[in-house]
């Protein structure tokens, strides 16, 4: 008896794995390892009338918060494109991928992608973890990667097929340095930064764009201040920050712990002028932190690289009244999705019929797009650093009583 | 010294919220030797509740009272549900369906509320008093004075009342209980809704900091059970304590020692406690159910 | 009062109670003898609530009792004092009364002065924790406990196991007593002497089923049954 | 025949064999390959905490950072000193050990609820010291791994990477089934049933308790490594509590006290919320995954309260029931 029921065990363990790979497998058992390049003029993906390209990020648990707005700001492109008539009569067709922010989730869904989908190119993968947990797939397979929604600095050196958009935040970071100097005219500075991979990488942009600037003396070890993402309790890093008599304040965090950090400055009435980073510059963010701290909140500048003005974000607040009807935030990362989307398809039209892999990145190579929400996105020479122009906003009310976003300095770059 | 000061103050108004919770876990783990991992969930439920009312009636005490009223309504649900089926099961399984409740509330919470962060204003909105150089903000008195309140009723209730007694009878044996005509069923319904309430309100009193969103009690449930262990399972004052210990020092460890490996450091001195006392610091020896 | 009939009852794949049949009259003390796993117990519990028979019926002054919940039960006026005392440790000794008293809270403190009467050493522990009792105590405490539910019908079981012989006499006089002052008694046990001399009337069970019953003195008296199921003494 | 059969070492070997074959002889999808690599792998994982929990009695919520740990020894070994691969996984089972059996001399003092609040509070240290460890682990940057080598051969394709997790799982299994039976495994057992009766027994409990966890976290470190020698890629947040939770699922869900439980229960685990995901008509409904996985986990809980592997027994102990005796019903109070 006993071991009719071992044996029965054994079994079903097996006939788990089975139905396992049943189940997941579904009628798409072409094989999954035909690796050899088709050497037809059309690569894999591209029909008469379609590109299929793919896409992986959050889209549930914790950080669906990003995920969502973002993939909905993609989609809306792509579908005005398509409703439009698609491009070169090819209609876009884009496979999403979860991935949780989990590097397991996102190799399996690049491998998806790559060698069970079949997709073309892979636009705007989000997540740090993600993107590089992948990125030795896409540089083996030579696929064409545009867009990145991470702010990780060595994907500027991944490869020819890798095209980052979104400025990193070590970037950003040497460019805050630039506007706390030139700006500022700062003598004493503290960073309060996100202890993760936003942050740190921020705080390190920060000191090294002082040491080019020969500044370094402004930025005092004990200055850099570490928050968590989900901490409850600011009072530490604010107090800390108070007493070190800073003249700029960095606050290299996103929405959640930076609402926390201004209801602390709020608290303490500690009014310095503060810069924060380009993932807090949009409007949802000034209704989630502005109410707990309405006379601080008007000291703070963010970084911004898409141009947010009214008319130039007309045609995505359109489409996303057309296809999003019923979602009524639009954020930074909705405007990133589309950026993403934007710049897929600007190589795209550029790349005209000859949609190999090869022909696709030499489209890009030669790309310089300005069009765009972003001011300006150039590959040529080999280029890799995505938008490089960024500007600084500062929050301001106005007549309404309604807190906004000023535009106070033009585009510039680090250098 | 003002910073010293600033630092105790804002750690025992978080360290509150600590408390608050770690009760509520330490209610139904007294009771039904259940650790609920999904209190935090449930209480972040709740706080959506308050937020929503609070966005449609603009009442803060509506709001409130809306949270506790769902509250009780889940608290019971839950127990009758999820845990009351399983009265079969092993204490781990039991633990394991609290894990699939975090999925499941996580889960509804997203595709009811949305996934995003909304601002909710404090109880207490008057201007700062300065105490010297401390601020001090109305809102955390009345945060702490209103967990040592709870926690002063839930102590008379224990101790005193009928169904106090019943309750601590049913934590020692519950079949003799049902041959007293202890209805052990209600009591196990009450230890669940108090504990989801006192979630609530942990939720509501936070959320000005942490923001309503669904990863907001994240952390809070974290050190409520950080909380529990320290002050021990085996008194309700321990908890509380608890909370209050390790919301000052984490203060202060960040402060004086180090922002980033605080973490670290509380935890380590967690262990050490534990090691040197491992009934917690009021705890006495919990027999355990047979 | 009470009539337990064709009842049968399974435990686990154990068929415990098999076609039971048998009554309790109103101010009598009636005793349930037989050995260890004969069922006793059993049909305390099917009694009680904590069983629920899968034939058979409870009735309880002409009100069916069977498959009520303990608490209901209670409520009737049923109450049980289990076997080996199970005293709430860590509950005073007063709260460990209160507890008795908890579908008649409102006459708590009378029936508080009652139990005290019959029990003075409890008094004298009132604020102690019961964990702390010795074993006679602990006894004394489980029956005060009982008492504090005004049962009509009070369910012993074992009353005195493991307590010395002269505690054990205690106990069994004080039943007596609180019989005498109108409460029925159903005395589980396997002390069979001590419970028939202060019965009136008795069942034996066996294996499941009750194979004996007559008034306790002529039990007491028959030799071969005594020979038979109860051990010769 | 019948004797080879009812010899569960060779069962094991036998359905090692087989299972490692399907990848080679079917024709399946890179990610399902990838998927099918998690499980054992979590597997691994799990059979090692089983060891702990199911035979041992003793609880843990911080063995993801164990995983982890032997993720990064794994990463850092062969990226930074070229060590062989079979040394780094070794390795990155040891160090984890000798960790384990540090935290064990401490924590296991502690019963219940106090073994896993230290443990927690252990996972999070340790998950925060990846962090901040840059040196070690790169932070959040993330730490990088090849493609193992086995004697001059790269396991670069998913159906051989497959087959070494298996022979690495069937191993482990081994171990675990020959320990188990052994003099050490039933006085786990003893313990677990009764502290005072294995202490009667002359058993010392501490020293056991100890073993039970060394070898868990060895386990955690096995499966760290391979996880990261497949993903070929960690960071610090991978390895918190969730992890931990979820390898407790595992167990409980698979059955306690057993081996094949534990790897149906990662099976469960790895495999649910994929195949809620591909579920089409659930597409529309936000987090629609993490709901439907809590659903699963409490409807096995609640039907089938001793584990997946026990399902067989249980349907079979209820058949017999009914056909013989009406089933006894407990009433509720």
């Amino acid at each position: 008896m006993r071991n009719y029921s071992k044996k029965g065990l054994s079994l079903a363990f097996i006939f788990v794995l089975l139905f396992s790979m049943t189940a997941c497998s579904g009628e798409k058992s072409t094989s999954g390892k035909a690796k050899e390049k088709e050497k037809v003029e059309l690569a894999q993906g591209v029909t008469k009338d379609s590109v299929k390209i793919g896409t992986i990020g959050v889209q549930s648990g914790a950080l669906a918060f990003i995920g969502t707005p973002y993939f909905e700001g993609m989609e809306a492109y792509l579908n005005k494109v398509n409703d439009d008539g698609g491009v070169n009569g090819r209609k876009i067709e884009l496979v999403k991928k979860d991935d949780e922010f989990k590097p397991d989730k996102a190799v399996q869904a690049m491998e998806s992608l790559v060698y069970d989908d079949k997709v073309f190119a892979v636009v705007g993968q989000l997540g740090t973890p993600g993107v590089m947990a992948t990125e030795s797939i896409v540089k083996d397979e030579g696929i064409p990667a545009v867009y990145f929604g991470s702010g990780a600095k060595q994907l500027t050196k991944s490869g020819e097929n890798f095209f980052p958009v979104q400025p990193n935040y070590y970037y950003e970071g040497k460019l805050m340095a630039k506007y706390a100097v030139e700006e500022f005219k700062a003598k004493n500075v503290v960073v309060i930064y996100q202890n993760d991979d936003v942050g740190r990488d921020g705080v390190e942009g920060f000191a090294e764009g002082l040491k080019e600037l020969g500044k370094s003396g402004l930025l005092k070890e004990e200055g850099k201040l570490a928050v968590g993402a989900a901490d409850t309790d600011f009072t530490v890093p604010v107090q800390k920050a108070k007493s070190l008599n800073p003249d700029v304040v960095i606050v290299y965090s996103l929405a959640g712990a930076t609402t926390g950090i201004l209801k602390e400055f709020e608290k303490v009435n500690f009014n310095v002028p503060m810069i924060t980073t380009y993932s807090n510059a949009d409007a949802s963010f000034l209704a989630l932190a502005a109410p707990g701290a309405p006379n601080v909140i008007e000291n703070l500048h963010v970084m911004g690289w898409v141009d947010a003005k009214p008319e130039k974000l007309k045609p995505l607040m359109d489409a996303m009244a057309k296809y999003f009807p019923n979602q009524k935030v639009i954020n930074a990362y909705t405007m990133a999705g589309w950026v993403a989307a934007e710049t897929f398809v600007a190589g795209l039209k550029e790349a005209g019929d000859n949609l190999s892999w090869e022909g696709y990145i030499k489209a890009m190579n030669g790309l310089t797009f300005t069009d765009g929400l972003a001011p300006e996105i150039s590959y040529v020479k080999g280029k890799r650093e995505g938008v490089t122009k960024m500007a600084l906003s500062k929050v301001t009310k106005n007549d309404k009583g309604a807190f906004i976003f000023e535009l106070k300095t033009d585009y510039t770059e680090f250098k | 010294m003002v910073e010293f000061f600033q630092n105790v103050i804002a750690g025992l108004e978080t360290g509150s919220l600590y408390a608050l919770a770690a009760l509520g876990l330490v209610l139904i783990y007294r009771t039904s030797d259940v650790i609920n991992f999904a209190q935090g969930e449930m209480a972040m439920f709740s706080s959506f509740i308050a937020f929503t009312l609070f966005q449609q009636t603009m009442s803060y005490p509506v709001a409130f009272l809306g949270a506790i009223v769902f509250a009780v309504v889940l608290g019971f649900l839950v127990e009758r549900i999820f845990i009351r089926p399983a009265s079969k099961a092993t204490l781990v399984s039991k633990m394991i369906i609290t894990l699939g409740l975090i999925m499941i509330f996580n889960g509804l919470a997203s595709a009811i509320f949305g996934i995003d962060m909304h601002p909710f204003r404090k109880a207490l909105t008057m201007d700062n008093m300065t105490i010297g150089e401390v601020i001090i903000q109305p809102n955390a008195i009345f945060i702490i004075s209103i967990t040592l309140v709870i926690m002063a009723i839930l102590f008379y209730m224990i101790k005193n009342t009928l169904m106090g007694i019943a309750i601590r009878a049913t934590a020692q044996n519950e079949t003799t209980a049902k041959l007293m005509g202890v209805p052990v069923s209600k009591v196990y319904s009450l230890s669940w809704i108090i504990a989801t309430v006192l979630g609530a309100i942990a939720g509501v009193l936070i959320a000005p900091t942490t923001n309503v969103s669904t990863t907001m009690m994240a952390e809070v449930h974290l050190k409520s059970f950080i909380a529990a262990v320290l002050g021990g399972f085996g008194s309700f004052v321990g908890p509380v304590v608890g909370g209050f210990v390790i919301g000052v020092f984490d203060n202060l460890v960040g402060y004086y020692i180090s922002l980033q490996w605080k973490t670290v450091i509380v935890y380590a001195l967690l262990i050490i406690i534990l090691i040197v006392k491992p009934t917690g610091l009021f705890g006495k020896v919990h027999r355990k159910k047979v | 009062m009470l009539k337990l009939e064709k009842v049968d009852a399974y435990y686990g794949y154990i068929h415990a109670l098999k076609n039971v049949s048998l009554e309790i009259k109103e101010g009598n003390i009636v005793t349930l003898l037989g050995a260890n796993g004969a069922g006793k117990t059993s049909i305390l519990k099917v009694i009680s609530g904590l069983l629920k028979p899968q034939k058979g019926n409870v009735a309880f002054n002409g009100k069916d009792l069977t498959g009520q919940s303990p608490d209901k039960v209670v409520k009737q006026g049923i109450i049980q004092s289990p076997e080996g005392r199970q005293v709430f440790p860590e509950l005073t000794v007063k709260e460990n009364l209160q507890i008795g008293a908890y579908t008649q809270s409102r006459e708590a403190n009378q029936s508080l002065e009652k139990v005290f009467h019959y029990f003075p050493r409890l008094k004298e522990r009132e604020k102690q924790d019961a964990g702390t009792l010795s074993g006679g105590e602990q006894q004394m405490l489980a029956i005060g406990r009982a008492l504090m539910a005004k049962p009509k019908l009070l369910l012993l079981d074992e009353p005195s196991l493991g307590l010395a012989p002269l505690i054990v006499k205690d106990i069994f006089s004080i039943i007596k007593e609180i019989n005498g002052q109108g409460t029925t008694v159903f005395l589980v046990e396997q002390n069979a002497n001590q419970a028939l001399s202060i019965s009136h009337y008795a069942y034996i069970l066996e294996t499941g089923k009750v194979i004996h019953h007559g008034p306790a003195a002529e039990i007491k008296n028959d030799s071969k049954i005594k020979q038979a199921y109860l051990g010769g003494h | 025949m019948k004797g080879i059969l009812q010899n569960k070492p060779f069962l094991y070997i036998l359905t090692g064999l087989i299972v490692a074959m399907i990848p080679l002889v079917t024709d399946m999808d890179r990610s399902t390959l990838t998927m099918l690599n998690l499980i054992v792998i979590y597997a691994i994982v799990a059979i090692g905490f089983n060891i702990l929990l199911g035979y041992a009695g003793q609880i843990s919520l911080g063995h993801a950072a164990f995983m982890g740990l032997g993720a990064y020894i794994s990463a850092y070994f062969t990226s930074n000193f070229e060590l062989p691969f079979l040394a780094s996984l070794l390795l990155a089972g040891v160090i984890p050990m000798v960790v384990g059996l540090i935290l064990g001399l401490v924590a296991l003092r502690l019963e219940g609820h106090y073994l896993a609040i230290a443990t927690l509070g252990f996972g999070v240290a340790l998950q925060q010291t990846f962090k901040e460890w840059i040196g070690f682990t790169n932070g959040f940057s993330g730490a990088r791994a090849v493609t193992p080598e086995i004697f001059g051969f790269a396991l670069r394709e998913r159906e051989h990477f497959f087959v070494l997790v298996v022979i690495v799982c069937v191993l482990l299994i081994l171990f675990a089934h020959n320990l188990l039976s052994s003099k050490t495994g039933r006085a786990l057992i003893a313990m677990r049933d009764s502290e005072h009766a294995a202490q009667a027994m002359g058993v010392s409990l501490f020293k056991y308790k100890l073993i039970a966890f060394a070898l868990s976290t060895f386990y955690a470190g096995i499966g760290g490594s391979l996880y990261v020698h497949l993903i070929r890629f960690t960071e610090p947040n991978q390895w918190g509590i969730d992890v931990s939770l979820n390898l407790l699922a595992m167990v409980v869900i698979g059955g306690l006290a057993s081996i094949p439980g534990s790897v149906l229960g990662a099976a469960f685990i790895v495999f649910i919320p994929e195949f809620v995901k591909d579920i089409e008509w659930l597409q529309n409904i936000k987090n629609v995954a993490s709901i439907f996985t809590g659903v699963a986990l409490v409807l096995v809980i609640l039907f089938f309260p001793y584990g997946l592997a026990r399902i067989s027994t249980q349907i079979k102990a209820s058949l017999l029931k009914r056909q013989k005796q009406p089933i006894p019903k407990e009433m509720e109070g």
